[in-house]
C-alpha cells in the first residue's frame, strides 16, 4: 500500500511560502502528474513527500504511516532530481547502483537490474562513464536508471525527461508507463509537457503559486478547468481568452458576441463582467461552421502572424474593431486569437476573414474570481447538446 | 608494540647521562657490581639537553613518581630541587661517618653546592666535579719561542691577565693565527655560571656579595654588580674584542679574541682551537680529551694552565673572591624520597663514594674525582688524554667559584648573561650594563 | 551592441586589428608562461634552498661544519661523507624512532579525521542553536599555548587522581599512560582536532546540498551521506586536513618529549626524539641531526606527493545541473 | 514487483541487527538540533577531558603564587595577572623582557613613542604575526596558484614547496641557526652589508634575530597557506570558469570574481590558524635564538614555567585572550561569510 | 559581421566522436536551431563555436576572424549553458550582471540593462535572491537573463528553456525573436522541443551521432527530409516508417499497397527495397478520402491504443495482416501505424476500420542507406499534383 496523502502541507521559507496548504491524496498505483508554472512549489512539494525538506505544517503519510518525521531513506521512495544529481566520483553503473549497494544486494542482482535499467535509457556500453564525460540528456537518464533500479514504493518524478529529445522523451514514456504497470508503484511525476502530462497520468494536479488548483483526470483538466487559470495552463498553445459581459443573449465581447443561455447558469447575472475562453483548434474558418454542431455567428478578424508547426498551422488573428493592440507580436492579449489550422490551408498574413467558434466548447470564466462558470453552453436556439456544470474537482474520475 | 620496557622489575633505577649510559652502561654496572652492589642498576637514559633532563626530572618529583630511584643532577640545579623539597635528605640516610668522610675528603666548593644553604644539611652525595681551565696550542708557543720549562710552570702557576694577554698576543703574532683566545660568551647560562662568573672574580667581583651569599638569603644580601671590580673585567674582555675601544685597560693586549664569541658555546669556541687556529681556549676538560687525542693536537701540543686573574685574593674586593678562579661543573647523585627501593639505592650511592668507583668512572668516562686526592694518584695520572693535565685541573679545583643557585637563579642567569654579552659585543657601556644589571637583580631579589 | 565598449576596438581597418589580437594573444601567452616559469623558479629555489643547505651539512663531516669556509654562490660540502646517513642508524635505532612518530601519526589522524569529519557534517551542514558559540569554543582550545595543558595531564597519565578544579575533590584515578601511545595520542588529538574540523566545516559546507539528498534518498543515513558523498566529494579537503595533521604530528616534540619519560624508542619518544640524540652536553653532531631529518623528511614527502592525488582531485563537475 | 522492493526496505538491514537499526533510526530521527549535538559528543568528550580540564586546573594555578619554590603556595586572585600590566611581572621573565612596551609622550614626532619595543614579548609577539602571516598568505598563495596550473613535472615541484613543512622545527632552526653562526653563517656578512642583519653578534640581536626567525617560519609556513589554498582551489567547479570566460573575464577577472570569493572561506580559516599558530611561535625562537633575545608570549610561558608556576599560568591565559582578541578580526570575516 | 563558420570541426574525445567533420555556415543574423538525440553532439559544437573546447581537427571562424586559437572571451559570444551554471556565491543581480561588470559598464546602464532582463525572463523582484533559493525553472530564467543583458555577437543557447513550464515557454520564445530583430545577432540554439525549433528558427540544423544530417528551413526539413533519419526525427510524434519494396505500379509492403509513379524518380529500380514513411496528420479514416486529392486505397487497420491529447487523438493502428505485434505497446514498429485525429472522433479501441493515406505527403527512403528517395510522388493515374524531387539541401532557403 502507497497512497500517498499530504494534509494540510505548508512550506515557508523566509519570505516565500513555496507551498501553500497543500491537500493531495493520491491512491496506490497512480501516476499523477504536478504541473503549473515555474517556481509554484512542484519540486518543494516532492522534496516534502521524499523527506528532504521539513513542512513547516501538515503531516504526509505514505501507505498507512505517518512519515512526516520519517529520514528519506526509511519512506520508500526514490527520486529522480531536477537537478539530476549525480554523484560525480562514481561512474555510471556506481551511480545506477548506490541504492542497490546500500542494500546489500547480492552482486549479480545489482548487476541484472543495472543492465535493464540502462537498457531502458538507452545507455547500454556507458557504464564505466564518468558522469563529467557524458552528455547532458545522458546524465539525466542515468539519474532515471538510479531511480527505476530501485523498485521502490514511490517514485518521484522531477521532469525526468526535460533533456531528452523528442523521440527519445516517446520511447521513455512508454518505458515508464510500463514499469508503472509492472511493478504497480504509485508516481507522482513533474513536467512541463503537455503530451507528457496528457497521456501518462491518471490524474493531473494543477498547482499555481503554492496552492492546488485542480486534481482530475487529464481530459477533464483539459475540457472542464475549474478556473482561468487551468484553463489558461493546460493545453498548448494556450486557450485563447476574450474579456466580456453576461448579457441575457450571451456573452458580449468588444468585438463579437456568443449567443449562450444564461438561464442555465447559477449564480451569475446579467451584466456580470466574464472572460470568455476559447481553445485554438476550436476556431474554425467560417467556412467549416457547418461541419460544426453548434457554431457561433462569424467574426470578422484580419490574420496576423502565421506560425507553421509541419502538422498545423498556427494564425494570429486580430480581432476586427478592437483597439490597437498593444502587446507585441505573438504574445496574445484580449483582443487577439488563436487559431489552429491544418497545414494545407490557403491562409496568408494579413487575409481579412471570418471564423466561427465551436459554441460547445466555449468556457466561461468569472472575471474577477477566474473560477469557471460553465464549459459548452451552448446557445439556446440549438439542441442543448453536450453541456454541463462545472465538473466538481473533487469528483474526477 | 613496546609492552614492558623495564627490565628487571626490582633493579635500581638509576636517571643517568644518556651518552655514557649507551657507551659504557654495562661497564659502569659491573664497577658497581665489583665494589660491593648486590643491587641490579637500570640506566635510565634522560635527555641530552641538560636543560630538558631537569625539567624532566622537576616533573617527575612534583607528580611523585618512585623512579628513577637515584638521579644524577647538575650541581648547578640541586640546590633549586632541595629548595623545592623534590629530593631527599642524606643527612637523614647516610651514616654520621660517611658524611664525616664527605665533609672532609670532597672538593668543598662542589660539595656545598649539594647542600641546603640555610641547615648545611647534604642532599646530594658528589659524583664527579668538572672545573675548566685555560687550554693552549703549544706548538704555536714554541713558534713564539717557549718550551717545556715554560709550559711547566705554566701548568700550574696562574698569571694575571695582563700577562696572560701580552703572551697571548705574541704567541698569536708570532705563529700567525688567527685567534688569540676563544671562550664563550653567547647569551646562555654558561655565560652567567661560567665565563664570566669566573672572570668577575679573578677580577675580585661577585654578583652577591661574596661567597657566603652564593646560595641566599635571597633579598637579604646585598647586589654587587655595579663596581668596578665587575666594570673593569667587562672592560677587559671588551679590550681584547676591540681594537679600538675607547675605554680600554691599561696595558693589556687587544685584539686577542674575536668577536664570535659573543655567539660561541663550548662546542664553536672548541672548533677553532681543535683546528690549529687559535692559541687560547678556556674549556672543560672533555675539550681536553678532545683536542689533545692522537687525531687532533695530540698531547705533545696541547697544554693547559689555570685560569688568570686579575686580582690576588687577599686583595678582592668582594669576600672569598679574586684569584685564579674556575667555574664549577659536575654532577651529584641524589635520591628520590619516593623511592620504593630507599636500602639498594643507598648501597648504589654509598659504592659512589668509594675510590675504587670514583677512579673507575674517570678511568671509564673521564669523570674527575670528586676528592682532590686521587687527582695524585698514579692511576689517575695514567688515565688517558686528560691524565696528563690533572696538575693544572687539581688547581683548578681548589680555585672554584660555583654559581649562586637559589630559587631566583633562572631569572637573574638571563639577565646576567644578556647584560655581559651586551658590553663584549661593544653595543653598551660596561658601566651603563652594570647599572641596570644592578636594578634588575634587586628587583628579582626583592620577590 | 554599440554601447558595448568592446567594440571600439572595432574601429579601423579589421585586418589589422585581427592581426594584432592574434600577435597580441600569443605574445600575451608567452608572456605568460615565461612569467608562471620564473615564479615557479622562484618558489622552488626559495624552498629548496635551505634544504639543500640541509644536504650539505649532512655530507660534510661534523668537525669541518664548524671550522668550514662556507661562501655563497656555490654551497658545496666541506669534504663529502654520505657515511652520515649511515651512521645515523649505527649511533641509536634511528629507524624505530621514525616508526614511532609514523605510527602516532598515522593514529592520530586517524583519530582526528573521524571526529573532526563528525563535527564539520554538524557545522558544515546543519543548522541549530549554539553553533556559533560552539565553534567558537573549539576553536579558543587552540589560542592557549601548549605548555597551559601540560601539568594537568601528565599528572593525570601518570595515574594521579583527578581532581576537580578549584575544589580539590578527588574523581578518580585514570590509567598510567605515560611512556604509551595513548599519552600522546589523546593531547595531540585535541590540540590539532580544531583546525580539522574547521577545514572539514568549510568542505562539507560546500558540497551541494543536491547531492547528499539524492543519496539520503537512495537510502543512506545522513551519516552515510556523509561518508559516501560528501568525504569523497570534499577530497582536496579531506586530504589537506590528514596532511597538516599528520605532519604536525609526526614532527611534534613537546609532548612525546614529556610524556615518553626516557628519550628511547621503547618510550615511544619519537622522530624528534631521535634527532635530538645526536646532541650531548657539549657537542652537537649537525651532521648526524641534518642526515637524520632528511631521512626522516622522506616518508612525509612520500605521504604527500601520494595524498596530493587527492589534494588535487576535486570533482564536482557533471554532477549537477542548477 | 513490489514484494521484490520488500526485502530492500526493512526486512534486509533488520536481519543484520535489530538493534543497529532501531538506533540507526533512533538518530535519524532526532531532530537537527539534536542530532548535532549527538555527533559532536565525542568532540565534547575528548576535548573536554584532555583540553577543558587541564585548562580549568591550569587556570587554578594561574591563581597562586609561590608554587614552585620555598614556602606555602598563596592564593593571590588575579594578582598575576594584574602584575603582567603593571610591569611587576617583568622580572621573571627572562632578560630584559618586559611583558607591554613602554609608553612615552613627548613632544618630538611621531609624540607616542613605544619604548624598548623589541623587548617586549607582546610587542614582539604581534610584529612576529603580523608579518609572518602576512607573508605567508601572499606567498602560499601564489605557490598554490602555481601548484593548481597543469605543467610537467608538478608533482615534484608540489614535493618540493612542501618540503619546508614536513622539516620538524629544530631542524628549522638548526638551518636558519647555522646560516649565521659566526663560523658557518655564510649569510651574516652578505646581508649585514645591506644592513639587513647585524654584522656582529647576529642571533643574539633582537632585530636580527627576529628578522631570522620571521623568514625561517615564511619558509616553513608558507607551505601550509599553499596546502590549504590549493585545496580551496581544486574544489571550485571548474565550469563556473567556462561561464566567466564566455562572458568575457580576463584572467584577472576571473581571479577576481570567481577564485577569490570562493576560496575566501578556506583562506580565512588557512588565516585565522595562521594566525593563532603565529602568536603562540616558541620552538623556532629557542632554537635559533633564545627567548631572552627574541621574547614571545609562548616564550614568557615556558621560560617562567618552573620558576613562577602561576605567573607561567596566567600569561598562558593572557596570550589565549591576546589571541583571542585578534583573530577577532578573522573571525569577524568569516562569520559576514557565513561561515561560523 | 558575425556569420559562424566550422570548416570540417571533429572533437574526439579518448573514445569518443563527439563531432565528427562537421561543416556549418551560419549566416550574420540567423537564427539557427541544433536538433538531435541525446548525445549526438550539440553541446559539444556549441562549446567549440564558444572556445571552451578546442577542436581536434578543423577550423572556427567567427565574422571574418579565425577564432579557432582564441580564447572564449574574445569571442564575441555570450552562452547559456545546458546545466545552467549560475555562480552559486552571487546573488540573482550580480550573477546577471557578471558580463556588464566585466565591462565596466556604469551602474546605470547596467541597472537598466539587469531591469529590463530580469523583466524578460519575469524575475522581477528576485534580483536579491542567491541561486539555492529558487526553483529550477527560475534559476535557468536567470541564466538566460546573464545571456541576454550582453548583447554580443553570437548567442549560443543550450537548451535554454528545458525547465520551463509551456506557458513561459511561449512567452520566453517570443522574446528570444523580438532580440534576435532587435539586435540582429547571430543565434545557435539547441531545443528538444519540436515547436520551438519550427517557429524560431530560419534554419534547422539536425545533427545525428556527431554528423550533420540537414540544414534546412523548418518547413523543408519537415516536408522534405533528406533522409529516414531526419524524417523520423522532425515531427513529433514521429513519421511512420513501412518497410516495402518498388513495384512497377508503386510500393508493396507486407500488408498494404501504394500506387505510386516509380518512372520519375531516378536511380532506383524495381525489387529495390524502400521504406515507406507518413506523417500520423496525413493517415485519415477512409471516410474522408474524399477531401484528399490523392488518397490512397483503404488500408485495413484495427486500432489499438488511443492517446487523447485533448487537440487531437493519437490512434495507434495495427495492420491487419501483419505478423504478430513483437514491440510493446505505445513503441511503434514497422507493422503498426499512428494516425492522429480530431479529438470528437468516435474512434474507440479495437474497432476494425480502414484508413488512407494522402499520397501527395508519402515519403520514400532507400531501406539500406535510408536517403530520401522522393517526398510526394502521387499516383500515375492522378494528376500530376505537387511532386518534387528530394530538394537538395544545399539549397534550402
Ligand atoms: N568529457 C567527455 N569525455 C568523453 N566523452 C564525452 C565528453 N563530453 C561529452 N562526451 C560525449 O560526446 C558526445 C556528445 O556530447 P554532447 O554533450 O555534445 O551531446 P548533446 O548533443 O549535447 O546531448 P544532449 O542533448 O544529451 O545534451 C556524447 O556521446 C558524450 O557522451
Ligand atoms: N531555499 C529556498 N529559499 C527561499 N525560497 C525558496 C527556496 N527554495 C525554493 N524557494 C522558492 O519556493 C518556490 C517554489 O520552488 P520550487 O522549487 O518548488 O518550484 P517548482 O515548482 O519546482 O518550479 P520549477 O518548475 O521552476 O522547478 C519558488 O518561488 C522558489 O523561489
Ligand atoms: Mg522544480
Ligand atoms: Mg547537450
Amino acid at each position: 500500500m502507497a497512497n500517498v496523502t499530504l494534509d494540510n502541507v505548508t512550506k515557508r521559507y523566509e519570505d516565500v511560502v513555496a507551498v501553500d496548504d497543500m491537500n493531495l491524496d493520491i491512491r496506490d498505483g497512480e501516476f499523477v502528474c504536478l504541473v503549473g508554472p515555474s517556481g509554484c512549489g512542484k519540486s518543494t512539494t516532492m522534496e516534502t513527500i521524499a523527506g528532504l525538506t521539513k513542512p513547516t505544517e501538515g503531516t504526509i503519510h505514505i501507505g498507512e504511516r505517518d512519515v512526516t518525521k520519517l529520514p528519506p531513506k526509511d519512506r520508500g521512495v526514490a527520486m529522480v532530481f531536477q537537478n539530476i544529481a549525480l554523484f560525480p566520483h562514481m561512474d555510471v553503473y556506481d551511480n545506477i547502483s548506490f541504492g542497490l549497494r546500500l542494500r546489500d544486494y547480492d552482486k549479480e542482482e545489482i548487476d541484472r537490474r543495472v543492465e535493464r535499467a540502462s537498457d531502458i535509457v538507452q545507455l547500454e556500453g556507458m557504464l564505466d562513464r564518468m558522469p563529467e564525460e557524458m552528455s547532458g540528456g545522458q546524465r539525466q537518464r542515468v539519474a532515471i536508471a538510479r531511480a527505476i533500479v530501485r523498485e521502490p514504493d514511490v517514485f518521484l518524478m522531477d521532469e525526468p525527461l526535460a533533456n531528452l529529445d523528442a523521440k527519445l522523451r516517446v520511447h521513455m514514456r512508454t518505458e515508464l508507463q510500463r514499469l508503472h504497470k509492472q511493478l504497480d508503484t504509485t508516481i507522482i511525476y513533474v513536467t512541463h509537457d503537455q503530451a507528457e502530462a496528457m497521456t501518462m497520468s491518471d490524474r493531473i494536479a494543477v498547482i499555481n503559486s503554492g496552492e492546488l488548483q485542480q486534481i482530475d483526470p487529464p481530459l477533464v483538466c483539459y475540457n472542464e478547468p475549474t478556473n482561468r487559470f487551468v484553463a489558461g495552463f493546460i493545453g498548448s498553445p494556450s486557450m485563447n481568452m476574450v474579456d466580456g459581459e453576461l448579457t441575457p443573449g450571451g456573452v458580449t465581447t468588444d468585438t463579437f458576441e456568443v449567443a449562450l443561455d444564461p438561464e442555465s447558469l447559477s449564480g451569475v447575472w446579467d451584466g456580470d463582467p466574464v472572460t470568455l475562453g476559447i481553445r485554438p483548434e476550436d476556431v474554425h474558418p467560417a467556412e467549416a461552421a457547418d461541419e460544426l454542431a453548434h457554431p457561433t455567428a462569424p467574426i470578422e478578424v484580419t490574420t496576423d502572424v502565421l506560425e507553421p508547426m509541419g502538422d498545423e498551422i498556427f494564425v494570429y488573428l486580430k480581432l476586427d474593431g478592437a483597439e490597437a493592440d498593444d502587446t507585441m507580436e505573438g504574445e496574445r492579449s484580449s483582443n487577439s486569437l488563436l487559431m489552429s489550422v491544418d497545414p494545407d490551408s490557403d491562409i496568408a498574413e494579413d487575409d481579412e476573414i471570418s471564423v466561427v467558434l465551436d459554441a460547445s466548447k466555449v468556457h466561461l470564466f468569472d472575471a474577477d474570481s477566474g473560477d469557471a462558470i460553465a464549459h459548452g453552453v451552448v446557445d439556446t436556439a440549438a439542441a442543448p447538446a453536450a453541456d454541463s456544470a462545472v465538473a466538481e474537482s473533487e469528483g474526477g474520475d | 608494540i613496546y609492552g614492558n620496557s623495564g627490565g628487571s622489575s626490582d633493579a635500581v633505577v638509576w636517571g643517568f647521562d644518556p651518552t655514557a649510559a649507551d657507551e659504557i652502561g654495562d661497564d659502569l654496572k659491573q664497577l658497581y657490581a665489583d665494589n660491593g652492589v648486590e643491587a641490579d642498576i637500570e640506566l635510565r637514559p634522560g635527555d641530552s639537553e641538560t636543560g630538558a633532563r631537569r625539567d624532566n626530572y622537576q616533573r617527575l618529583l612534583e607528580a611523585g613518581e618512585s623512579e628513577p630511584d637515584i638521579f644524577m643532577m647538575d650541581n648547578g640545579w640541586v640546590n633549586v630541587f632541595i629548595q623545592q623539597g623534590l629530593i631527599a635528605n642524606l643527612s637523614e640516610e647516610l651514616d654520621e661517618s660517611e658524611l664525616q668522610t664527605v665533609e672532609d675528603d670532597y672538593f668543598t666548593g662542589f660539595t656545598d653546592t649539594a647542600r641546603a644553604p640555610s641547615s648545611g644539611d647534604l642532599y646530594g652525595l658528589p659524583m664527579y666535579p668538572d672545573f675548566p681551565v685555560m687550554q693552549y696550542n703549544k706548538a704555536h708557543a714554541r713558534e713564539a719561542g717557549y718550551g717545556e720549562s715554560d709550559f711547566e710552570t705554566w701548568a700550574t702557576e696562574p698569571k694575571t691577565w695582563q700577562e696572560w694577554s701580552q703572551l697571548t698576543a705574541e704567541i698569536q703574532e708570532a705563529a700567525d693565527v688567527e685567534y688569540g683566545f676563544t671562550t664563550q660568551w653567547d647569551i646562555y647560562v654558561g655565560t652567567a655560571c661560567c665565563t664570566f662568573n669566573e672572570v668577575m672574580s679573578s677580577w675580585g667581583g661577585a654578583y652577591f656579595g661574596g661567597r657566603d651569599n652564593l646560595f641566599g638569603p635571597v633579598g637579604e644580601r646585598p647586589v654587587t654588580v655595579n663596581e668596578q671590580e665587575t666594570i673593569d673585567s667587562l672592560r677587559m674582555m671588551r679590550t681584547f674584542v676591540d681594537e679600538d675601544y675607547d675605554n680600554a685597560l691599561e696595558g693589556y693586549a687587544s685584539g686577542i679574541m674575536p668577536s664570535d664569541v659573543t655567539q660561541w658555546v663550548e662546542e664553536s669556541s672548541r672548533a677553532p682551537m681543535a683546528e690549529g687556529n687559535a692559541v687560547m681556549h678556556r674549556n672543560w676538560p672533555y675539550a681536553i680529551g678532545n683536542n689533545a687525542a692522537e687525531d687532533a693536537l695530540g698531547v705533545d701540543n696541547y697544554g693547559t694552565m689555570p685560569m688568570p686573574y686579575a686580582v690576588p685574593e687577599s686583595e678582592a674586593a668582594q669576600p672569598g673572591t679574586g684569584g685564579t678562579t674556575s667555574a664549577l661543573g659536575g654532577w651529584h647523585i641524589v635520591l628520590n624520597p619516593n623511592s620504593e627501593r630507599k636500602e639498594e639505592a643507598l648501597e648504589v650511592i654509598r659504592a659512589t663514594m668509594t675510590d675504587e668507583v670514583s677512579l673507575g668512572l674517570f678511568e671509564l668516562w673521564g669523570w674527575l674525582p670528586p676528592k682532590p686526592e686521587l687527582f695524585s694518584s698514579d692511576r689517575a695520572a695514567e688515565t688517558g688524554v686528560v691524565g696528563n693535565y690533572l696538575d693544572t685541573i687539581r688547581v683548578a679545583g681548589e680555585n672554584t667559584m660555583p654559581r649562586p643557585v637559589t630559587e631566583v637563579w633562572s631569572n637573574q642567569s638571563t639577565v646576567i648573561a644578556e647584560a655581559a654579552n651586551e658590553v663584549v659585543a661593544g653595543e653598551t657601556s660596561a658601566e651603563q650594563a652594570m647599572n641596570d644589571l644592578q636594578s634588575s637583580l634587586e628587583e628579582i631579589e626583592q620577590q | 551592441m554599440a554601447t558595448d565598449p568592446d567594440a571600439e576596438s572595432n574601429l579601423g581597418p579589421l585586418s589589422r586589428w585581427t592581426r594584432r589580437v592574434i600577435t597580441d594573444q600569443d605574445t600575451r601567452d608567452r608572456l605568460y608562461r615565461g612569467l608562471f616559469y620564473a615564479v615557479t623558479l622562484f618558489f622552488l629555489v626559495t624552498t629548496l634552498f635551505p634544504f639543500y643547505w640541509l644536504l650539505v651539512l649532512a655530507l660534510t663531516p661534523n668537525n669541518a661544519i664548524l671550522s668550514g669556509d662556507w661562501n655563497l654562490p656555490f654551497l658545496a660540502p666541506q669534504g663529502f661523507n654520505p657515511q652520515a646517513f649511515v651512521e645515523v642508524f649505527q649511533q641509536i635505532p634511528f629507524h624505530l624512532y621514525v616508526l614511532n612518530s609514523f605510527i602516532l601519526a598515522t593514529m592520530t589522524t586517524i583519530i582526528v579525521l573521524v571526529i573532526a569529519s563528525l563535527a564539520g557534517y554538524v557545522f558544515g551542514r546543519l543548522e541549530f542553536p549554539g553553533r556559533g558559540l560552539l565553534m567558537l569554543g573549539i576553536l579558543m582550545i587552540s589560542y592557549f599555548p601548549p605548555a597551559a595543558f601540560l601539568l594537568p595531564l601528565f599528572d593525570a597519565f601518570v595515574g594521579n587522581a583527578i581532581e576537580v578544579p578549584f575544589l580539590g575533590i578527588e574523581l578518580f584515578t585514570p590509567p598510567r599512560l605515560v611512556n604509551t601511545p595513548g599519552s600522546m595520542v589523546l593531547p595531540f588529538s585535541a590540540l590539532f582536532l580544531p583546525l580539522s574540523i574547521f577545514i572539514l566545516t568549510t568542505f562539507y559546507a560546500q558540497i551541494p546540498d543536491g547531492l547528499e539528498d539524492a543519496a539520503r534518498v537512495e537510502g543512506t543515513t545522513r551519516l552515510g551521506a556523509l561518508f559516501r558523498v560528501i568525504i569523497p566529494l570534499s577530497a582536496p579537503g579531506v586530504a589537506t586536513a590528514a596532511v597538516l595533521t599528520f605532519i604536525s604530528v609526526y614532527n611534534e616534540y613537546f609532548f612525546s618529549s614529556i610524556m615518553s619519560l626516557q628519550n628511547e624508542p621503547s618510550e615511544w619518544s619519537p622522530l624528534v626524539g631521535g634527532i635530538l640524540s645526536y646532541q650531548t652536553q657539549y657537542t652537537t653532531d649537525f651532521n648526524l641531526m641534518a642526515a637524520a631529518a632528511i631521512i626522516g623528511v622522506l616518508p612525509v614527502v612520500i605521504l604527500v606527493i601520494i595524498a596530493q592525488e587527492k589534494i588535487v582531485s576535486g570533482l564536482t563537475a557533471g554532477a549537477l545541473k542548477e | 514487483m513490489a514484494a521484490e522492493t520488500q526485502p530492500d526496505a526493512t526486512t534486509r538491514e533488520s536481519r543484520k541487527s535489530g538493534a543497529l537499526v532501531t538506533l540507526t533510526r533512533r538518530i535519524e530521527n532526532l531532530g537537527e538540533t539534536g542530532f548535532a549535538y549527538l555527533l559532536l559528543t565525542p568532540v565534547f568528550v575528548l576535548l573536554g577531558t584532555v583540553a577543558l580540564y587541564p585548562l580549568l586546573r591550569t587556570f587554578e594555578l594561574s591563581l597562586y603564587q609561590n608554587l614552585v619554590g620555598l614556602g606555602e603556595a598563596e592564593f593571590v586572585g588575579i594578582e598575576n595577572y594584574v602584575s603582567l600590566f603593571t610591569g611587576d611581572a617583568n622580572r621573571w621573565l627572562p632578560g630584559s623582557t618586559t611583558f607591554l612596551p613602554g609608553v612615552s609622550v613627548n613632544g618630538t614626532f611621531p609624540f607616542v613613542h613605544l619604548n624598548g619595543l623589541l623587548r617586549s614579548a607582546l610587542a614582539v609577539t604581534l610584529i612576529f604575526t603580523l608579518v609572518s602571516v602576512f607573508f605567508e598568505t601572499l606567498i602560499g598563495f601564489g605557490q598554490a596558484l602555481v601548484l593548481d596550473q597543469d605543467f610537467r613535472g608538478r608533482g615534484w615541484v608540489r614535493a618540493a614547496i612542501i618540503i619546508p613543512w614536513a622539516i620538524p622545527i629544530v631542524i628549522q632552526g638548526m638551518i636558519f641557526f647555522l646560516m649565521f653562526h659566526p663560523q658557518t653563517g655564510f649569510l651574516t656578512e652578505i646581508l649585514a652589508q645591506w644592513g639587513i642583519v647585524a654584522q656582529t653578534n647576529t642571533l643574539n640581536d633582537t632585530a636580527s634575530s627576529l628578522l631570522i626567525i620571521t623568514v625561517g617560519d615564511i619558509w616553513k609556513t608558507s607551505a601550509f597557506m599553499a596546502l590549504l589554498i590549493l585545496a580551496g582551489l581544486q574544489s571550485i567547479d571548474r565550469g563556473l570558469y567556462d561561464v566567466a570566460e564566455v562572458a568575457g573575464a580576463t584572467r584577472w577577472q576571473r581571479f577576481k570574481l570567481i577564485t577569490f570569493p570562493l576560496i575566501l572561506p578556506t583562506l580565512g580559516i588557512a588565516i585565522l590558524f595562521r594566525t593563532i599558530q603565529a602568536m603562540r611561535i616558541y620552538g623556532l625562537i629557542d632554537s635559533v635564538s633564545s627567548c631572552t633575545v627574541v621574547p614571545s608570549l609562548s616564550c614568557m610561558v615556558v621560560e617562567t614555567f618552573n620558576t613562577q608556576r602561576g605567573l607561567s599560568a596566567a600569561l598562558a591565559f593572557v596570550t589565549a585572550a591576546i589571541i583571542g582578541v585578534v583573530v577577532m578580526v578573522v573571525i569577524y570575516q568569516q562569520y559576514k561569510s557565513g561561515d561560523i
